[in-house]
């Protein structure tokens, strides 16, 4: 029976692999770039579902942890000569995590809200701190880079062309797929939802909760950097709006309309929002928000598990 | 460096005027966590349609007092409607379900303003003229009623809770609502009430605060982002907590805007909202837990 | 140091020399005030190793107090908790349950939806392995070994892939058991354990008690004074937060004060 | 009332239905296969009882067997997932607490659940402050209940937080009375209660006897119970398992012993 599920996981797996392998191939230009995008935003809300859903903290501050991602891999590649990819990730990582590491400290204090607000206030210091810090940050107009080649020295040099970069981008998305699910499995993983289903009581059988929900959050944000840092990569610039509590918010979104505490859930639930986001902004340019907010509020509401879940039960039955 | 007596006392005043108005937001932002655990992310957004139908109607009729009224009952009721509609059928769902469900409420509410009444900041003419000499400065009168009419809500409403049968009940349903409703308290319509006099508080505060700064779609934001900082500075669900909190945070950012922009003053309330996490996690002004 | 005279002569047999000693878990002194209201009076009072011990009282003498300063829950105002000899007062609940101390809940089952074999086996790791991110929680079966054991050990392994709310009251009661000792206690805290239960469960689960108490040492708060006097070696009796008297059962069914109070009339 | 409680013991299960049935018409309140669900757990499995007018009626049974959940349940705290409630004749299963509590249904928790940070004067209050009570029978009302409990008119500024168990069960009381209900739910008032106390319980619980409110009266003070109340239910597993009069049980008797184990 197990093992059964098992085949069944890697084989959906594999297919859905090998059609994102394909994508780049077959799609317009303009379509494969809006599937690398939702492989990455998909990797932002995957990153906030091990607080949403596994830990039960919803987190408004994601956006802190991407933008950190994004100004660290241009901190590298503006710096450094030659611009180097695995430099530009590990400085995106290094600014991801030394953020992380200071939200988490603060919010993890507080609870439910409290830390939903926490964190919401600690992503616009950052963004406050980046719009305003001009001479570093380029202020509002952010900064623009040219993309690094993606190297080993000794083994291959590959000009990061838009199709390789989306190649590129799904073995990093898969890769944290699959470390992120074994996480969600592992010993530290079942703490994580023991906490998010009675706090009190998981202190009881001997947990310092506390540390687990700083780790928690560090994880989740050193994710969300690595989500950064491919954007970064991919649009060749950083910019303050993505510090914006607003991308924190569409995180949340992702998360809600997908499904929480599934992984893959926030990935539909990206991919469901952008093309929804791309059909109605033909008609209603930029307020699409209306009929897009309008639906998160009903599927709060109406279906609490998300699609991924609704879908589930459908096929349950 | 010196700083001159003057200035000092100019931004005092300053700072007064501005923790008046946030207080009244986060009174109303509390007030609805107090009794019924929802933390409603729209409020700002109410803040700001508030401050439109204000201008709406000051534009019509020209009447401060009834761009003042027709606002905080405009928002009310918009605020009834929310709450029946999207909050009410999430009750014993958890705060952290409202906050989602708000979070949607303010985008939606947002973008229906930028649709309507275009991104664009409004000016308005303050409505009541006049200035005084403060030193060097022509101080404008208004900003003196706008603290003075800040003041006289939130005692009006403190009057209404501390002595009127609603307040009794509103009091009463939000220390134990299962038996404020075992004592006949109606608790649906109080609930629902509380959400409409919270919106109504927001909107005065958009009627008030508009002339000093302009209103556009996104006013919003920044309130929520001052009075969230507030509640928890000042201890969430405590309504003397977040006035004082209110006054102390516009304080130091008054104070701050001596020295840096009004943009970078802001990071003196997170600075404040730092310490009182690392100090007080239960907020500054309410009792420390046992 | 106050030793309560009557506990250092019951247990004056067994170490002679040294009556503090004998006590796994003691408390000097402990008071707790909630605004003017004193929860706990100076309570004195010791659980010797290996013994059954049972604390009664009417309702609101403050046992539910003792048992959460005990386990770190409540901060005791005044007065000191000592357990096998280190002073673990003011010790957060995590602490206590590291230091051995397990209490069993009324209900609550500490993941309703996860089997009852994995609300056990999240007890059994929070000794060992829970730090680690990268295995599947199954790859460890030293935990998952531990965690059958303590399911066999209260009779609930042939319900182990059963989801722990589908378990019946009873049986979700004696979960509560297993995942306490899942965590290897010394000291065993039992909150009312036979609530709510049938008679033929109540026997059932002062049958498990027993069984149990074999190797560990155990404190029962209990309502119900049959199952104290079946269980316990030792009873003290709570009221209005203070001891009100305290030995064997039989001593406890005669002492008139106890029968004042505990009958009402 | 009832005809049929002549008898000492009444029986079991079906008996009792039998005997709320007879008595229908002329109960204030009608309990009738009552079923609650708590999460999954059936806490109720179908508890039938009645009170008359004016009856003090107990309700004997260990922790956990469902008698405060009978009393929430009555209250509409509780939704049940089957049977009936019927007040005065008609139905009121299903109504929310608020309406229940209008009709004339006071509910005095285990707990007590005073409103902490509202004066005492508040707390009374919040029952009192209904529409159609006239300014006049308002005083009237606070009057008689200052009169029956001094120590709340003198404290009538004070937080009911601070008040003492006794006080605060006194208060409780009180406030259920400012419905000016035809019944009480009173459930485990002397629980923590200083001995001396008990004794004044039951002094209420007669007064309001002879107010003509009834009472129905949870307890786990058996003498207390047998004394006060004229019949008594007896619930084992969510289930009214016997009845009796009052008056023809004794503290020491097989019953008790075998349903409260004490």
């Amino acid at each position: 029976m197990r093992r059964g599920h098992g085949t069944v996981f890697w084989t959906g797996f594999a297919v859905i692999v090998a059609l994102l392998i394909a994508a780049p191939l077959v799609l317009t230009e303009f379509w494969r770039r809006f599937v690398t995008e939702i492989l990455i935003w998909g990797l932002l809300a995957m990153s906030s579902d091990i607080l949403i859903g596994y830990t039960g903290m919803v987190s408004f501050g994601h956006s802190a942890f991407f933008g950190l991602g994004m100004y660290g891999a241009a901190a590298a590649l503006l710096t450094i000569d030659p611009p180097n990819l695995w430099l530009a990730l590990f400085y995106g990582l290094v600014a991801a995590a030394a953020v992380a590491a200071c939200v988490a400290y603060f919010s993890t204090r507080l609870r439910d809200i409290y830390f939903a607000i926490t964190t919401l206030i600690f992503s616009q210091i950052f963004y406050v701190i980046i719009f305003t810090w001009t001479a570093v940050t380029g202020g509002e107009n952010g900064l623009a880079f040219e993309r690094p080649p993606l190297a080993i020295p000794g083994l291959f040099d590959f000009v990061l062309t838009p199709t390789r970069l989306h190649w590129f981008v799904l073995a990093v998305v898969a890769g944290s797929y699959l470390i992120l699910r074994r996480i969600t499995q592992s010993p530290f993983g079942m703490v994580l939802q023991s906490i998010r289903e009675n706090e009190a009581r998981t202190r009881a059988i001997g947990y310092a909760v506390e540390r687990y929900k700083i780790v928690a959050v560090m994880l989740s944000g050193l994710f969300a950097g690595l989500a950064g840092v491919l954007y970064a990569l991919q649009n060749q610039f950083a910019a303050p709006d993505f510090v914006f509590f607003l991308v924190s918010g569409e995180t949340v979104i992702y998360n809600v309309i997908g499904g929480i505490g599934t992984l893959v859930g926030p990935i539909v639930g990206a991919a469901f929002f952008l093309l929804l986001r791309e059909g109605l902004s033909r008609f209603l340019t930029q307020y699409y928000l209306i009929p897009l907010g309008a639906v998160f509020i009903a599927i709060v509401i109406l279906m609490p598990q998300g699609l991924l879940g609704f879908m589930r039960r459908w096929l349950n039955e | 460096m010196g700083v001159p007596l003057d200035q000092l006392l100019i931004q005092t005043i300053n700072g007064i005027v501005t923790g008046m108005i946030l207080a009244l937001v986060s009174s109303g932002l509390t007030l609805i966590f107090g009794i019924m655990d929802v933390v409603n992310f729209a409020h700002g957004e109410l803040l700001m349609l508030g401050a439109y139908v204000g201008v709406l109607t000051l534009a019509a009729t020209g009447n401060f007092w009834l761009a003042l009224l027709s606002a905080g009952l405009l928002i009310g009721l918009l605020g009834a409607a929310i709450y029946l509609v999207t909050l009410r059928p999430l009750i014993d769902r958890g705060p952290l379900t409202t906050i989602l469900a708000t979070f949607g409420i303010s985008l939606v509410l947002q973008n229906v303003a930028l649709w309507q009444f275009g991104p664009v900041s409004r000016k308005v003419a303050e409505p009541i003229g006049g200035h005084f000499t403060l030193f060097y400065l022509d101080y404008p009168w208004y900003r003196i009623v706008v603290a003075l009419l800040s003041a006289a809500i939130i005692g009006g409403f403190w009057l209404f809770l501390k002595f009127g049968t609603w307040g009794i009940w509103i009091r009463a349903t939000t220390q134990d609502r299962v038996m404020a409703q075992a004592m006949g308290i109606p608790v649906p319509w109080v609930l629902t009430g509380v959400f409409a006099i919270g919106s109504a508080m927001a909107a005065a505060s958009g009627v008030l605060f508009g002339p000093l700064s302009g209103v556009d779609p996104t006013m919003g934001l920044g309130w929520i982002l001052r009075a969230f900082i507030v509640v928890v500075v000042g201890g969430m669900g405590s309504l003397g907590g977040s006035i004082a909190a209110a006054i102390l945070v516009s304080l130091l950012e008054a104070y701050a805007s001596l020295w840096v922009s009004p943009s970078q003053a802001i990071i003196v309330s997170f600075v404040v909202l730092i310490v009182t996490l690392l100090f007080r996690p239960t907020g500054l002004f309410v009792a420390a837990p046992k | 140091m106050t030793v309560n005279p009557s506990l250092a002569a019951a247990s004056s047999a067994e170490v002679a020399e040294d009556g503090k000693a004998a006590a796994l878990l003691r408390t000097e002194d402990l008071t707790i005030r909630f605004g003017g209201l004193t929860a706990l009076d100076h309570v004195n009072f010791a659980v010797p190793r290996s013994e059954v011990c049972a604390i009664i009282g009417p309702n609101g003498a403050g046992k539910s107090t003792f048992f959460n300063c005990l386990t770190g829950v409540l901060h005791p105002t005044s007065g000191a908790i000592f357990f096998a000899g280190a002073d673990i007062t003011g010790l957060p609940p995590n602490k206590i349950s590291q230091k051995g101390i397990a209490r069993s809940y009324q209900i609550t089952n500490i993941l309703p939806n996860a089997t009852a074999l994995e609300n056990v086996r999240i007890a059994a790791q929070s000794r060992r392995h829970s730090w680690s991110l990268f295995s599947h929680h199954r790859a460890y079966r030293d935990i998952i070994e531990k965690a059958e054991a303590a399911l066999d050990s209260v009779g609930l392994l042939g319900k182990a892939g059963e989801p722990a709310a589908n378990l019946s009251h009873g049986e979700q009661r004696t979960l509560e058991i297993a995942i306490a000792l899942a965590t290897e206690p010394q000291l065993l805290c039992l909150d009312e354990p036979t609530a709510g239960m049938s008679a033929a469960e109540t026997h059932d689960t002062v049958q498990l008690i027993r069984r149990v108490a074999a190797n560990l040492t155990i404190l029962i708060v209990e309502h119900d004074m049959h199952v104290v006097m079946e269980l316990a070696g030792r009873i003290t009796v709570l009221h209005y937060g203070a001891v009100l008297a305290e030995g064997t059962p039989s001593e406890i069914q005669q002492n008139p004060r106890v029968i004042e109070v505990y009958l009402k009339t | 009332m009832s005809s049929g409680a002549g008898a000492a013991f009444i029986g079991t299960g079906t008996a009792v239905a039998r005997v709320g049935e007879d008595a229908r018409a002329a109960d204030l309140l009608a309990v009738d296969r009552l079923h609650t669900y708590y999460g999954k757990s059936h806490i109720l499995h179908g508890v039938s009882l009645s009170v008359g007018r004016g009856e003090v009626v107990g309700l004997l049974g260990r922790n956990g067997v469902g008698k405060s959940t009978t009393l929430k349940a009555i209250a509409g705290i509780v939704h049940p997932s089957a049977g009936e409630v019927r007040f005065e004749g008609r139905p009121i299963t299903g109504l929310p607490p608020h309406r229940v509590a209008r009709l004339g249904i006071g509910y005095v928790p285990e707990d007590r659940r005073i409103f902490p940070l509202l004066t005492v004067l508040e707390n009374l209050r919040v029952g009192l402050d209904r529409r159609g009570v006239a300014k006049a029978k308002k005083a009237l009302l606070l009057d008689k209940i200052y009169a029956y409990f001094p120590v709340l008119a003198e404290r009538r500024h004070q937080a009911g937080g601070t008040l003492s168990g006794g006080e605060q069960q006194m208060l409780a009381i009180a406030r259920a009375m400012m419905l000016e209900p035809k019944i009480i739910l009173l459930d485990e008032p002397t629980e923590g209660l200083m001995p001396r106390m008990v004794s004044q319980i039951r002094e209420i619980i007669e007064a309001l006897r002879g107010e003509g409110v009834a009472v129905l009266l949870v307890e786990q003070n058996v003498p207390l119970t047998l004394e006060a109340s004229r019949r008594i239910y007896f619930i084992e597993k969510g289930e009214v398992r016997h009845h009796a009069l009052g008056s023809q049980l004794h503290v020491g008797d097989a019953v008790i012993h075998q349903y409260l184990g004490v």
